[in-house]
C-alpha cells in the first residue's frame, strides 16, 4: 500500500534536490527525473482512487490518531473525489512535463523544481482534510504559479500578468484565512469533519461570515464572475506547459475546495435553506460571461482562458445543483474538460512553437501545413462544445438531468466557446473567409518559448495533445466513467460517512448505484449543440459572404466593446471587484442562509 | 468609556480594509505590495485575538507548571506560517516589481497595463 | 493594566496601519512599515505570543523593509544606468 | 475604469465587507474568553507526549508538522521564483562575461565609513551569527525555532555589506553552497518524515529518542527539523539578497575597475 503522504514528498524532495543540485545535473536528467516523478504521482493517486473510490480512507500525518473526538494533527481523507483530481493534476503534469522537454533552455534549471512543487501542492490541496492544511497547499500551489506564470521575463506583460495573477490570489488567500479564523472561533477546530460535526444544524451570522469569506477566496482561485479578471492575463503569458496546469486543473481546483468544504462543514448548516442557489446563480453569470467574451477574442491563449472561465462556471452551476447525479456529472465534465482543454493549449504551443505568434489574425491560414495540429484543434473545439462522443456529454447530460433552465445554459456557454474554437481552427487551419479583426490583445506579442522555434516539429509536442483529445473520447466510451463518478460523489456528499470515517475508520458501506443511461435522452441536444456550434463558427468566419442585416455581430466587435474595458489590466480594479465581488457573496449568504 | 469587549475583531477588520483600501488606491507598485503585507497583517490581529485569554501565560512551559492556564498554542502556530508566507510572497512580488520595472520603465500600474481587452 | 496598553497599542495599530496605505511616497512607507510591523511584535508580546514576536521582529524589522529597499536600490539603479547609457549614445 | 470610479466601486464593496464581518463578529465568543478544545489539549499533552517546553514551536514542527512542511517549500518555491526573476540574461551576450566575472575585489565605495562604524558591525555579525544558531537549536525549549533563527543567521552577512566589506559579503553570499544548502535544507525537512515511513510509521511521525524534558537533545525530531529550516531558511534569504544585489554589484565592480 503505497501512503499517501508520498504523493506530496516525493515531489518535493525531487523537487529540491533538482533545486540543490541544478548547475550539476544535466537537462536531460532534469526532465527525466520530473517526469518519473509526475508518472510515479499518477500511479499512487490511481491506485487510491481505484481503493478508496468506495469507502473514504483516512491517514493521519505523524501518527496523530485523533483523541476521543478531537483531531490532534493532519489528515489526509482519500475518498473517489480527492484521489481522482489528484490523479488528473498528476496526468496532465506528465504530459506537460513531457511538452517541454525541449521547451526553457534558458530557465536555468528552475522550470523543474517549480513544476514538481506546483505538483505536489495541487495533489495535497486534492486529499487534505484539514481546512488550514488546505490554505497552506493552497499558498503553495499559488506561489509556484506565480513564479511559472512570470518565466518569460524577456518583456513586460508576462510580469504584468504574474503581477496582477498574485495580487488577487494572495488577497483571496487572505480572505480565505480570515474565514479560517472565524471557524476556528467558532469551533475550536480545524479538521474538517470536527469543524462540520460542531457545525451541524447551525447557521447563525458567524457561519455565513466564515462561509462567504472562506467561498470569496476559493471562488478567486476558480476564476468566477467578478473574480475572474486576473486568469485572462496570467494565461495569455505564462508558457504553454504552465497554462494546461492552469486551466485544466489549478482552476478547477479552486472550486474543488469550495465544494469540499461546503461539503464537510457548511452542508450540515445549510441544508434546507438558499444557499446553493448562490452557486448556481454565480456559475450561469459566469458561463454565459466567459463564453461571450471567448468568442470575441483574438489571441489564442486568451480565448483559450475565457472558454476555460466558462467552463468552470458551468461547473460551478452543477455544484450548485447538489444532486448525486449532478456531482457525479461534474466529475467526469471536470476531468474531461481538463483533458480537451489540456490537448487544445497543446495545440496552441505547437503553433507558437511554429509561427512564434499568438494571434489569429496573424496565424490566418499558416497552419495549412500542419497536418496532424488540425485535427486535433477541431476534435478539441468540439469537444468544449460537448459534443456527443466526448466524455463532456455524458457529464453535461447528468448535470442538466430534469432542468431544462440549466441545459439552456450549457447549450448557450458550450456552443460560444465551441464556436470561438473552431472559428479559429478555420480561419488558421483552412485559411477559410477573412483574417479576422486586429485588437488590442492580439497585438501582445510572444517570445517563442522554444530555443529551436520554427524548425521541425518533434513527437513530443504532438503525444501530449493525441493523448488528451484520445483520452477524453475515450471517456466517453468506456462503460464504467458514469459508475466510478456515482461512487465518487455519492462519499463526496455523504457527510456523516466521511465523519464517521475520520474518526472512527470504520467501513461504511454505501447502497450501490443504480447505473443510469441518460445518454441517449441527452443525444439529441448534444448534437444541435455541436451543429449549433460549427453554424456560428462558419457564420464568423465567412461573415462577409452573409446579407448585410446578419453581418454586425459576426465578431460580437462593437457590443462587446464596453464590456472588454472592464478587463482593464490593472490590479487595482481587480482588488476593486473582488471586494465587491466579496461584498455580494456575504450579502447574500446572509439573506439566504438566515 | 465603554468599549465594546470584542474590540480587537474590528480592529483586524479595520486593518483589512485600510489594506484593501491602499491596494485599490495605490499608484506604485511597491507601495501595492506594502498594502498587500498590511492586509495580510489583518490575519495576524484576528488569529491572536481569536486565541487570546485573559489572564492566560504564554504556552512556554520553561519555568511554568503544566497545569496552569495559558493562551491557544494552536493560533500562534498557524501565525508563523503565516508569517512566513508573507514575506516569501512579498520577495516574489517584489522581484515581479523590480523586472516589470527594467523591462517597461515604470513603475505605476497605470501605465503596466499591457493585457486590456 | 495589560487591558488600557492593549486598547492604545490597537489603537496605535489601527491608526498607523491606515497611516501605512496613505503614505504614497515609497521609502517614507518602508519606514513606517517597520514602525508598524515593530507595533504588532509588541502587541504579539503583550498578548502572550513570544514566538511570533521573534518572528515578527526578524522579519518585520529585518527582512521585509530590507527587502523593499533593496527593491528601491535596484529600481534606482537601473534608472540611473539606462540613463547614463542613454547620455553616452547621445 | 478611471481612480475615481474604481475608488467608488471600493466603497460599496467595503461597506458591504464591514457588514457581513461585524454582523459574524458579533456572534464571536467574547474576547479573550478563548474556549476551544484544541489548544487546550495540546498545551496539555505536548510537554508530556513530546518533552517540548515551547508547545508552539512542538506544534509547529510535530502535531502540524505538515504544514510547515508546506510552508518551507513556499519559501523554497518563492526563492525559486525570485533567482528566476532575477537571473542574468542571457540576450546580452558580450556584456555577459563582464556581469558575472567582475572582480569585488577592486570594489570600493566612495565615501569611506567610519572605523567605528565597521568595528561595531563586524562585532555585530558574530552575535548574529551566535544567537542566529542559538534561536534555530533550543526552538523546542524557549521562544524562537528554525525560521527565526535563520533569518538572524541570513542577516549576517548583510551587516557585512553595511560595514563595506562588500569583498567578504560578496564571497559569501554568491557561493555555490548557499544554493546547495537551501534545497538540501528543504529535502532534509521532508526526508526526516520519510526516515519514520521506512520504519513502517506514519509520515513525519518522531522516530528519534525522545530524551529529558528540558535538555537541548530531546523532542527528537522537533530539533532535526528545526536545524534543517534553520538551514534552509537562512540560505534563502541569502539567495534572495543576492538576487537582488547582483547586478548592483556586478556594475560597481565593473565601474571600480
Amino acid at each position: 500500500m503505497p501512503s499517501p503522504a508520498l504523493l506530496v514528498a516525493v515531489p518535493l524532495i525531487v523537487a529540491a534536490l533538482l533545486g540543490a543540485l541544478r548547475k550539476l545535473i544535466p537537462r536531460w536528467v532534469a526532465d527525466l527525473a520530473a517526469v518519473l516523478t509526475a508518472a510515479g504521482n499518477l500511479a499512487i493517486a490511481c491506485w487510491w482512487m481505484a481503493h478508496a473510490l468506495h469507502r473514504t480512507q483516512v491517514y493521519w500525518f505523524g501518527g496523530w490518531f485523533p483523541r476521543g473526538r478531537m483531531a490532534l494533527g493532519i489528515g489526509f481523507t482519500m475518498d473517489g473525489y480527492g484521489c481522482g483530481l489528484a490523479a488528473l493534476a498528476a496526468l496532465l503534469t506528465t504530459l506537460a512535463l513531457i511538452f517541454s522537454w525541449k521547451h526553457f533552455e534558458s530557465a536555468g534549471g528552475h522550470f523543474h523544481p517549480l513544476m514538481l512543487v506546483f505538483l505536489a501542492a495541487m495533489s495535497g490541496f486534492a486529499v487534505s482534510g484539514d481546512i488550514f492544511n488546505l490554505f497552506v497547499f493552497f499558498e503553495l500551489m499559488s506561489t509556484a504559479a506565480f513564479a511559472l506564470c512570470g518565466l518569460k521575463t524577456q518583456e513586460p506583460a508576462p510580469l504584468a500578468g504574474a503581477f496582477n495573477f498574485a495580487v488577487t490570489n494572495s488577497v483571496a488567500a487572505f480572505l480565505m484565512l480570515t474565514g479560517i479564523a472565524l471557524l476556528y472561533s467558532a469551533t475550536g477546530a480545524l479538521n474538517l469533519a470536527q469543524i462540520g460535526l460542531a457545525l451541524e444544524g447551525r447557521h447563525d451570522r458567524l457561519v455565513i461570515a466564515a462561509f462567504a469569506f472562506l467561498t470569496t477566496g476559493f471562488l478567486v482561485k476558480a476564476a468566477e464572475f467578478p473574480f475572474h479578471f486576473w486568469l485572462p492575463d496570467a494565461h495569455s503569458v505564462s508558457p504553454t506547459p504552465v497554462c494546461v496546469l492552469f486551466s485544466g486543473i489549478m482552476v478547477q481546483l479552486g472550486l474543488f475546495g469550495a465544494m469540499r468544504v461546503y461539503a464537510t462543514v457548511f452542508q450540515g448548516c445549510f441544508a434546507g435553506t438558499g444557499v446553493p442557489w448562490l452557486f448556481v446563480a454565480i456559475g450561469a453569470v459566469t458561463a454565459l460571461w466567459g463564453g461571450m467574451m471567448c468568442f470575441a477574442e483574438h489571441h489564442l491563449k486568451r480565448l483559450l482562458a475565457f472558454s476555460t472561465i466558462s467552463h468552470t462556471g458551468l461547473m460551478t452551476l452543477a455544484f450548485g445543483v447538489w444532486t448525486k447525479a449532478a456531482l457525479a456529472g461534474l466529475f467526469v465534465y471536470l476531468v474531461a474538460h481538463g483533458l480537451v482543454k489540456a490537448g487544445l493549449f497543446f495545440c496552441a504551443g505547437i503553433l507558437l512553437h511554429r509561427f512564434e505568434t499568438m494571434s489569429e489574425p496573424a496565424l490566418f491560414g499558416k497552419g495549412r501545413s500542419l497536418r496532424w495540429t488540425a485535427p486535433l484543434w477541431f476534435l478539441g473545439g468540439l469537444g468544449l462544445a460537448a459534443a456527443p462522443g466526448f466524455a463532456l456529454w455524458a457529464g453535461e447530460t447528468h448535470v442538466t438531468d430534469g432542468a431544462p433552465w440549466a441545459e439552456a445554459i450549457f447549450f448557450i456557454a458550450g456552443a460560444m466557446t465551441g464556436a470561438a474554437v473552431l472559428r479559429v481552427g478555420l480561419r488558421v487551419f483552412a485559411g477559410l473567409g477573412d483574417a479576422g479583426p486586429v485588437d488590442r490583445s492580439a497585438k501582445v506579442d510572444e517570445k517563442p518559448e522554444t530555443t529551436d522555434a520554427g524548425r521541425r516539429l518533434s513527437p513530443v509536442l504532438y503525444a501530449p495533445a493525441v493523448v488528451c483529445v484520445g483520452g477524453c473520447m475515450a471517456l466517453a466510451f468506456w462503460k464504467g466513467t458514469m459508475r466510478v463518478a456515482e461512487a465518487a460523489a455519492a462519499s463526496f456528499m455523504d457527510f456523516r460517512g466521511y465523519a464517521h470515517m475520520v474518526y472512527a475508520g470504520a467501513i461504511v458501506v454505501q447502497q450501490p448505484v443504480a447505473p443510469h443511461d441518460l445518454l441517449t435522452r441527452g443525444i439529441i441536444s448534444a448534437v444541435l449543440r455541436a451543429l449549433a456550434a460549427v453554424a456560428v463558427a462558419l457564420w464568423a468566419v465567412l461573415h462577409l459572404r452573409v446579407p448585410r442585416e446578419l453581418r454586425w455581430p459576426s465578431h460580437l466587435e462593437g457590443p462587446m466593446r464596453p464590456v472588454r474595458e472592464l478587463q482593464s489590466g490593472h490590479p487595482g480594479d481587480y482588488v476593486a471587484w473582488l471586494t465587491l465581488g466579496c461584498a455580494v457573496v456575504g450579502v447574500a449568504a446572509l439573506w439566504l442562509g438566515l | 468609556m465603554t468599549l465594546p469587549a470584542d474590540y480587537p475583531y474590528f480592529i483586524a477588520a479595520w486593518i483589512l480594509l485600510c489594506g484593501l483600501y491602499g491596494i485599490v488606491r495605490s499608484r506604485h507598485l511597491v507601495h501595492m505590495v506594502i498594502s498587500l503585507t498590511v492586509v495580510q497583517s489583518s490575519t495576524y490581529v484576528l488569529l491572536l485575538a481569536i486565541g487570546f485569554r485573559q489572564g492566560g501565560y504564554a504556552p512556554v512551559f520553561a519555568g511554568l507548571h503544566t497545569g496552569v492556564k495559558v493562551v491557544d498554542p494552536i493560533v500562534q502556530a498557524l501565525m508563523l506560517t503565516d508569517v512566513v508566507v508573507e514575506t516569501t510572497v512579498v520577495a516574489l512580488l517584489l522581484a515581479m516589481v523590480v523586472k516589470a520595472h527594467e523591462k517597461s520603465g515604470t513603475t505605476s500600474p497605470d501605465d503596466l497595463r499591457f493585457l486590456r481587452g | 493594566m495589560t487591558v488600557i496598553l492593549g486598547v492604545a497599542l490597537l489603537a496605535l495599530i489601527a491608526a498607523s496601519a491606515l497611516g501605512v496605505v496613505r503614505t504614497d511616497d515609497v521609502t517614507c512607507q518602508t519606514i513606517s512599515l517597520s514602525f508598524y510591523g515593530l507595533l504588532l511584535a509588541l502587541m504579539f508580546f503583550l498578548f502572550r505570543a513570544p514566538d511570533v514576536a521573534l518572528a515578527q521582529i526578524t522579519v518585520g524589522a529585518i527582512a521585509l523593509p530590507l527587502m523593499v529597499m533593496l527593491a528601491i536600490t535596484r529600481m534606482k539603479h537601473h534608472k540611473e544606468a539606462t540613463g547614463r547609457a542613454r547620455k553616452e549614445q547621445q | 475604469m478611471k481612480r475615481r470610479h474604481r475608488l467608488l466601486l471600493f466603497a460599496f464593496g467595503a461597506v458591504g465587507i464591514a457588514f457581513v464581518y461585524c454582523a459574524g463578529a458579533l456572534n464571536m465568543p467574547a474576547w479573550g474568553q478563548y474556549r476551544g478544545p484544541y489548544g487546550d489539549a495540546i498545551a496539555r499533552l505536548a510537554v508530556y507526549q513530546r518533552h517540548a517546553t515551547d508547545t508552539v514551536n512542538a506544534v509547529t514542527y510535530d502535531y502540524r508538522g505538515f504544514d510547515t512542511l508546506g510552508e518551507e517549500f513556499i519559501l523554497f518555491s518563492a526563492v525559486t521564483g525570485v533567482m528566476l526573476l532575477l537571473r542574468p540574461e542571457k540576450q546580452r551576450a558580450g556584456e555577459k562575461k563582464n556581469q558575472e566575472g567582475g572582480n569585488p575585489a577592486s570594489f570600493r565605495d566612495r565615501a569611506a565609513l567610519s572605523e567605528t562604524v565597521q568595528v561595531f558591525t563586524t562585532a555585530i555579525f558574530g552575535f548574529s551569527l551566535m544567537f542566529g544558531i542559538y534561536m534555530a537549536t533550543h526552538g523546542q525549549l524557549t521562544p524562537g525555532g528554525g525560521f527565526q533563527g535563520g533569518v538572524l543567521l541570513a542577516a549576517a552577512p548583510m551587516l557585512l555589506y553595511i560595514a563595506e566589506n562588500t569583498e567578504a559579503f560578496q564571497r559569501i553570499v554568491s557561493h555555490p553552497l548557499v544554493e546547495f544548502f537551501e534545497g538540501a535544507g528543504a529535502a532534509g525537512y521532508a526526508l526526516i518524515g520519510i526516515a519514520a515511513l521506512t520504519m513502517g510509521a506514519a509520515f513525519l511521525t518522531n522516530v528519534i529518542p525522545l530524551g529529558m524534558t528540558g535538555d537541548v537533545f530531546s523532542s527528537g525530531t522537533i530539533a532535526a527539523i528545526s536545524a534543517c529550516v534553520g538551514v534552509e531558511v537562512a540560505a534563502g534569504f541569502t539567495l534572495i539578497v543576492y538576487g537582488y544585489l547582483r547586478e548592483i554589484l556586478s556594475r560597481a565592480a565593473r565601474e571600480g575597475q
